[in-house]
């Protein structure tokens, strides 16, 4: 594989933070803004540009700093990594967009700080997809971690202050309590953290110390929302919707789920984890989550917590593709980066923008809402369409290719997983958007008049509903890169 | 335990000096009142002070000054004949900070006096307590 | 010239503490250029010869043009030289952020608190660079004694606190100095190369052993390891700022170096770690250390005292390290000497700034403080990660090596110590973040812009320093690998593996 | 606390004893001790400082710098007892005057001190001495006492003695006149100032005179270079830099002395000692 030197990572990653003294400085909210699409476009832009490089086959290299023998800051873009900078990236804009409206409809305080941490936590994710080794995962892992602490702590109220005290105990007590010391003996047995696609642990360490460590990174990286690790994720969700669309549906748990996948693919590899007869082990894991997760959902009231348990339950879809160690589930997991994102962001979007119109937060205060905000409601219904994975809308790819790939496997239990998942995923969400549609004029709880909230809320999740339809048709991108992702992964 | 006794006849000197430190040590930690604290820890430090003079000594050597001095180039000065005169400049500079330890430490004797109107500890501490 | 750094190192102070003496009697304003001069002399000594070190190896300075054994050696090594550039950087920058509260604090006295904090140096200077184990002591004792009297200057109990320092501080000197003498008894010797060299054969002398222990007693008492660190809570909180922050993250460090000194370079490794067989034990006592250090700081309800109870932690840290008896815990003992110093010195920098402004460091204090001093609560909190150890700050690189030198030897309980106190630190700073961007609580749920309260910054002379600390924290974190292949590895004797 | 600090003491004594098994025997003049750095510093005194006095030989030029360091460490609790205790700005509040012709006592209340003039005596308000004997036997022990303090420096060279003791004997009669006086008296001789100063001068001639020889070439501290300057042979410049440096410590103790004594006693109010 042909790899070029070349320094657009860094500078990808660097973008945002750069940003941060202008946004701090700006005079007026308006030049503030201004800076931010500055730098979402220009990041987008240093991300797309090094697409058809990586699509082609070209690993992009950037060596930082050496830190240690051994052990460096650098970065390396390949498939995997790119699909997911391309996510976060291209939703950083749609999302800044939507913060706007949001955080001036509600007239909220301290925006300054909010935009400056939310490019602070671009940073870090585009970090995490391009890291080159564990290390460098890892350092943008953290500084995630307290790059996000002040964006889901905004409203500074006693609720607040304890969800943030749950995120951090999670989030960070994880992180140093159980990846440092699984990275610490990654490297003492391998002798190094680099990435590679066989997996630097092959032939080091006894099978039971191996087994132990893979469990350390998988529920050690507790972004990831694996089972029980995963309460954090409903606490998170008092902050400000824009965040927890971008952070808990995009970034953050995604940079979760991503540090599994590349634990599974770079530091274990495909072949290892064969040996070691782990697959059913991490499959059993995520489909109690995937389970779980979405039994729990069907009892929330609230609409962002019910999206958070989807959410958990969603994100566990990913680790068990890849847990199936099958091309095709590994397809499956990998695109579902994708396809999840494009979808929740939608949701999350809508929840806001119905929060911004008329304040309401709870589902069963929601009846008849279609009613005075068909708009945003049918992009909710677009992208819970995706979320369930049918037709017509992104989601159905992923699924169809985990459904394959569990054939492929020869599980059936994961099938049925999958199946009984779906049906209630359809279980929690139709309700919510049947009720809000298709209710008696008297059941109703507003009027019938179209009345949306401000264009800025609006516009994104419609956006973004678009992306989710159009990546049916079109899902090439993400498609070569998943491929390629996976090809490189099982050498193929 | 006549091979003890020896030891102990052979090498008195150490042995007293370190029951003279250890009474030092005891006086610094059980005692409750900061002079004689301070106390305790100047038996300690001379303690030390004697201990390593009392390695100088040589059976049968002189104070480390060399007799007939000038003109005294001449004739060979053999070290068997004076004591060693090492451990005594180093016990000069310990003495001198023995000095100032116990000057610092009176100096703060005094400032917590002042402020306590006493020197016993438990009396501090419940002062401490109370306000 | 270039040839008399070493001494240079240690006369510029010493000379500056008496013109500053005599300025602070007949006109005080040349005071502090006084002190800033000679510890930028002595700045740029060991800067010099820390270069010369790495480019041409170790160096011997010959006071007085004897010869080592019967005279005093200066000998610096890949061990002292960085140590003695941490002194002088910590120094001068604690300077730069003090000087307007010496001034302010104590006024007529200015001359007397300079002429300390230069001795001060002085000796910390001095014992580093020393090759003489009696030398040693007697810079032990000048350290100390300005110590004292600048820890003592501070408010309410600070008297108190400082002669409880005293009869601690003193115990642990003379067990130190008795030490000393029992290996001149059984050597004949004071030189520390030259003892190294007679010891062999003396291996099976149990008097070797008493003074391996007693010197090792002084030690833990002066660094103030567990359970020997009652002293250090109390004063370091009651000292005056000024002092506080250039007390606490040197001295501690420096008798740290002062073990590792002694037992790589006069007792070797192959009998501190084979012969004696306290390995274990010294490192349990270590786990213990680290766990009572970080438990008592959770208890805590001011910044000062809460730094100071993770200051015993991280000595218990930098002990275990180097009693783990690998190379990977000696390397993390050595670099966590010059990490801790570093983050100490910010934590103390920001205390500082707040004092400066707030009058208290209470945590009720701390209220809304991120909002009102922003600069200040950014390096204290990078200073927080960096004690907790979040990568790139260089607290995390030092944990790194002493988790692998925990998992080298096999010594699980240091590694679940070190885990649970970065943990325990997570809590510690996570606490005070929130009561500064908490508290005072918005009562409307946040909603509506606030009337923007005052931002009332510490002034520049204290954040510039800060943030030159702040940031070195995360250059050294970043720097960790040249540290470590150009200077460290070679401070290490080969034997350790 | 009792029993803690008794079994503590009783284990730490008891490792110390337990390694005197392994000593060699008291003044054995084949130990170690004897046998291996000392003898040199006998054998060679004589012809490397020209110092009979073997102990001021080590103590000033071979481990010299260990002695600057002492006496760096008695200035410096000089300083730390000075910064501790010294009360500056005026002192308000009572004094006792005595009416000289008459001995007749009177008690000024608030007053700033130094207001009655001619035939008042200010004196100390715990105690007050007034005894013809004391003064005038002091009086004329000082001077005698200051000679003698000026030998032993001056001599530290052939016989037992040098800066530390002559130093302490100097200030011991500062000391004794303002026992015997007041501490007015001893500051009226030699004021605060004056010794402050002094002391920082004292340790300076040792410290300075150890740059002058790394000035003139040499190491830190090697007298051999100052022959150049004093025109004598190196061995006699080594004589002669002792002399100096011995000076120099013994102006510096005799300094603190007072200084601390001053500071001390009076608890930094310089105004009533003991």
């Amino acid at each position: 594989m042909e790899t070029v030197f070349s320094i657009k990572p860094l500078l990808a990653v660097l973008v945002s933070v750069a940003a941060v003294p202008f946004l701090i400085w700006s005079r007026n909210p308006n030049t503030r803004e201004t800076w931010t699409f500055a730098a979402a476009f220009v990041k987008f832009g240093i991300v797309l540009s090094m697409l058809p490089a990586v699509l082609s086959g070209t690993q992009i290299v950037c060596k930082v700093a050496q830190v240690m023998p051994g052990m460096a800051i650098a970065f390396r873009v390949d498939a995997l990594g790119m699909l997911f900078a391309l996510v976060s990236s291209s939703l950083w804009i749609v999302t800044s967009a939507y913060s706007i409206g949001y955080m001036r409809g509600l007239n909220e305080h301290g925006q300054t700080r909010y935009f400056c941490f939310f490019a602070l936590a671009l940073s870090a994710t585009i970090g995490v997809a391009f890291a080159a080794n564990l290390f460098t995962l890892y350092l943008f892992y953290e500084m995630l971690s307290f790059a996000t602490y002040p964006l889901v702590t905004h409203h500074q109220d006693q609720e607040a202050r304890s969800s943030g005290r749950k995120y951090l105990l999670y989030i960070v007590g994880t992180s140093i309590g159980l990846v440092l010391p699984a990275m610490i003996t990654a490297y003492a047995l391998g002798g190094t953290l680099e990435f590679s696609t066989k997996g630097f642990l092959a032939g080091t360490g006894s099978p039971a110390l191996l087994t132990a460590l893979l469990f350390l990174f998988v529920f050690g990286f507790a972004k990831a929302a694996v089972m029980p690790l995963h309460s954090w994720l409903p606490a998170a969700m008092v902050a400000p919707t824009p965040v927890s669309a971008l952070l808990h549906a995009v970034a953050v748990v995604k940079v979760g789920v991503f540090s599994v996948v590349r634990v599974i693919t770079g530091v274990f590899g495909v072949d290892l984890l064969q040996s070691l007869h782990l697959s059913p082990v991490l499959t059993a894991v995520a489909s109690v989550t995937i389970l779980v997760g979405s039994f729990v959902a069907l009892s929330q009231n609230n609409l962002k917590r019910l999206l958070a348990f989807s959410t958990i339950a969603q994100l566990s879809y990913i680790v068990l593709g890849l847990g199936l160690l099958s091309p095709k589930g590994m397809t499956g997991g990998i695109l579902h980066i994708a396809m999840h994102a494009f979808g929740k962001i939608t949701l999350f979007f809508c929840a806001g923008a119905i929060f911004v119109a008329t304040g309401k937060k709870n589902i069963s205060e929601m009846v008849g809402i279609g009613r005075r905000m068909p708009v945003t409601m049918s992009a909710f219904f677009l992208g819970s369409l995706s979320i369930i994975g049918v037709p017509p809308c992104g989601g159905f790819i992923s699924k169809w290719y985990l459904v394959t790939g569990t054939l492929e496997a020869n599980q059936m239990p994961i099938l049925f997983v999958l199946l009984a998942s779906s049906l209630l995923n359809a279980a929690y969400f139709m309700p919510v958007v049947y009720r809000a549609f298709f209710c008696t004029p008297e059941e109703a709880l507003f009027e019938n008049r179209v009345q949306e909230a401000p264009l800025f809320c609006v516009g994104p999740p419609v956006i973004t509903a678009a992306i989710s339809i159009i990546l049916l048709f079109y899902p090439q991108p993400f498609f070569r890169l998943a491929e390629s992702a996976v090809r490189a992964i099982t050498g193929g | 335990m006549s091979g003890i006794v020896a030891t102990i006849i052979a090498k008195y000197n150490y042995w007293i000096y370190i029951c003279l430190m250890m009474i030092g040590l005891y006086a610094m930690i059980t005692k409750r009142n900061l002079i004689k604290k301070i106390v305790g820890m100047n038996i300690f430090q001379t303690a030390i002070i004697l201990f390593y003079v009392s390695i100088g000594a040589k059976r049968g050597g002189t104070i480390p000054i060399i007799e007939h001095a000038h003109g005294g180039q001449s004739h060979a000065v053999e070290a068997v004949h004076y004591i060693n005169p090492l451990p005594h400049v180093l016990m000069l500079t310990a003495i001198v900070v023995a000095v100032a330890t116990l000057g610092v430490a009176l100096a703060l004797a005094i400032r917590i006096y002042n402020r306590y109107r006493t020197l016993e500890e438990d009396e501090i501490l419940s002062r401490i307590r109370g306000s | 010239m270039s040839h008399h750094f070493p001494a240079l190192l240690v006369i510029a102070p010493l000379l500056s503490a008496f013109f500053i003496s005599g300025a602070g009697w007949l006109n005080r304003r040349f005071c502090l250029p006084l002190a800033v001069a000679s510890l930028g002399v002595a700045g740029l000594s060991a800067l010099s010869l820390f270069w010369r070190v790495v480019q041409q190896g170790p160096v011997l300075y010959r006071l007085g043009g004897w010869d080592p054994p019967w005279g005093i050696a200066y000998a610096v090594d890949f061990l002292n030289a960085p140590v003695l550039v941490l002194i002088c950087i910590v120094a001068l920058l604690n300077l730069w952020a003090s000087h307007r509260q010496v001034e302010e604090q104590f006024k007529e006295k200015t001359g007397a608190f300079y002429t300390l904090y230069v001795l001060m140096v002085t000796g910390l200077l001095g014992i580093t660079v020393t090759g003489d184990a009696f030398n040693l002591y007697v810079l032990l004792e000048i350290a100390s004694l300005s110590g004292y009297g600048l820890i003592a200057m501070g408010e309410d109990r600070a008297p108190l606190a400082t002669l409880n320092y005293v009869y601690m501080g003193t115990i642990g000197a003379c067990f130190y100095l008795l030490g000393i003498g029992y290996l001149y008894i059984v050597t004949g010797s004071l030189n520390m190369a030259d003892i190294a060299r007679i010891l062999p054969g003396l291996y099976e002398n149990k008097a070797v052993l008493t003074a391996l222990i007693i010197c090792l007693v002084g030690l833990w008492l002066k660094m103030a390891f567990f359970p020997l660190h009652v002293w250090l809570p109390n004063a370091y909180t009651f000292a005056p700022v000024p002092s506080a922050a250039l007390i606490a993250p040197l001295m501690t460090k420096v008798m740290v170096y002062v073990m590792i000194r002694l037992m790589l370079t006069v007792f070797t490794p192959g009998y501190v770690f084979s012969t004696l067989g306290i390995n274990d034990a010294v490192v349990w006592f270590a786990v213990i250390a680290i766990v009572m250090g970080a438990i008592l700081a959770l208890g805590q309800r001011d910044l000062k005292k809460m730094i100071s109870y993770i200051i015993v932690a991280e000595v218990g840290y930098m002990v275990g390290g180097a009693w783990l008896g690998n190379r990977a815990g000696m390397t993390g003992a050595i670099l966590h000497i010059i990490n801790d110093a570093l983050m100490t010195l910010c934590l103390f920098l920001a205390v500082a700034a707040i004092t400066y402004r707030m009058k208290s460091y209470t945590f009720s204090s701390l209220k809304g403080l991120i909002r009102k001093m922003p600069f200040t609560m950014g390096a204290f909190i990078l200073g927080g990660l960096s004690i907790i150890g979040v990568p790139p700050t260089c607290g995390f690189f030092s944990k790194w090596y002493l988790i692998t030198g925990a998992l080298q030897a096999g010594h699980y309980g240091f590694m679940a110590a070190l885990l649970f106190s970065s943990l325990v630190n997570v809590v510690l700073f996570f606490r005070i973040i929130e009561i500064g961007f908490f508290e005072p609580f918005n009562e409307g749920h946040g909603h509506g812009e606030h009337g923007p309260e005052p931002m009332n910054e510490a002034p520049l002379s204290i954040l510039v320093p800060l943030w030159i600390v702040a940031l070195g924290l995360v250059v050294v974190g970043v720097y960790t690998s040249e540290i470590i292949t150009h200077v460290l590895q070679f401070a290490i004797p080969k034997a350790i593996l | 606390m009792k029993k803690l600090g008794l079994l503590l003491v009783i284990l730490s004594g008891a490792l110390l004893l337990y390694a005197t098994v392994d000593f060699p025997l008291w003044g054995d003049p084949s130990s170690p001790a004897s046998l291996h750095v000392s003898p040199r510093y006998i054998e060679k005194t004589m012809e490397e400082t020209s110092v009979p006095n073997i102990v001021t030989a080590v103590l000033a030029d071979y481990r010299g710098f260990d002695t600057m360091f002492e006496t760096t460490v008695i200035f410096g609790a000089g300083v730390v007892c000075f910064l501790l205790l010294r009360v500056l700005g005026g002192e308000e509040g009572d004094h006792y005057y005595r009416h000289l012709p008459t001995g007749v006592t009177i008690h000024v209340k608030g007053a700033k001190g130094k207001s009655l003039s001619g035939e008042f005596e200010r004196i100390d308000m715990l105690w007050t001495p007034y005894d013809l004997v004391i003064k005038t036997a002091c009086r004329i022990m000082i001077p005698f006492i200051q000679i003698y303090a000026l030998y032993v420096i001056a001599h530290g060279h052939h016989s037992p003695g040098g800066g530390f003791q002559g130093g302490v004997i100097l200030g011991a009669s500062v000391i004794l006149l303002a026992i015997s006086q007041n501490l007015r008296t001893a500051l009226r001789r030699i004021g605060e100032k004056t010794v402050g100063i002094l002391c920082a001068i004292g340790v300076f001639i040792y410290a300075g005179t150890g740059a002058l020889c790394l000035a003139l070439g040499r190491n830190f501290l090697d007298y051999a270079a100052l022959a150049s300057v004093l025109g004598t042979d190196p061995v006699t410049a080594r004589s002669h830099g002792i002399l100096i440096v011995e000076t120099g410590v013994g102006i510096a103790v005799m300094a603190t002395m007072i200084w601390i004594y001053n500071n001390v006693s009076s608890a930094g109010r310089y105004d009533e000692g003991l």
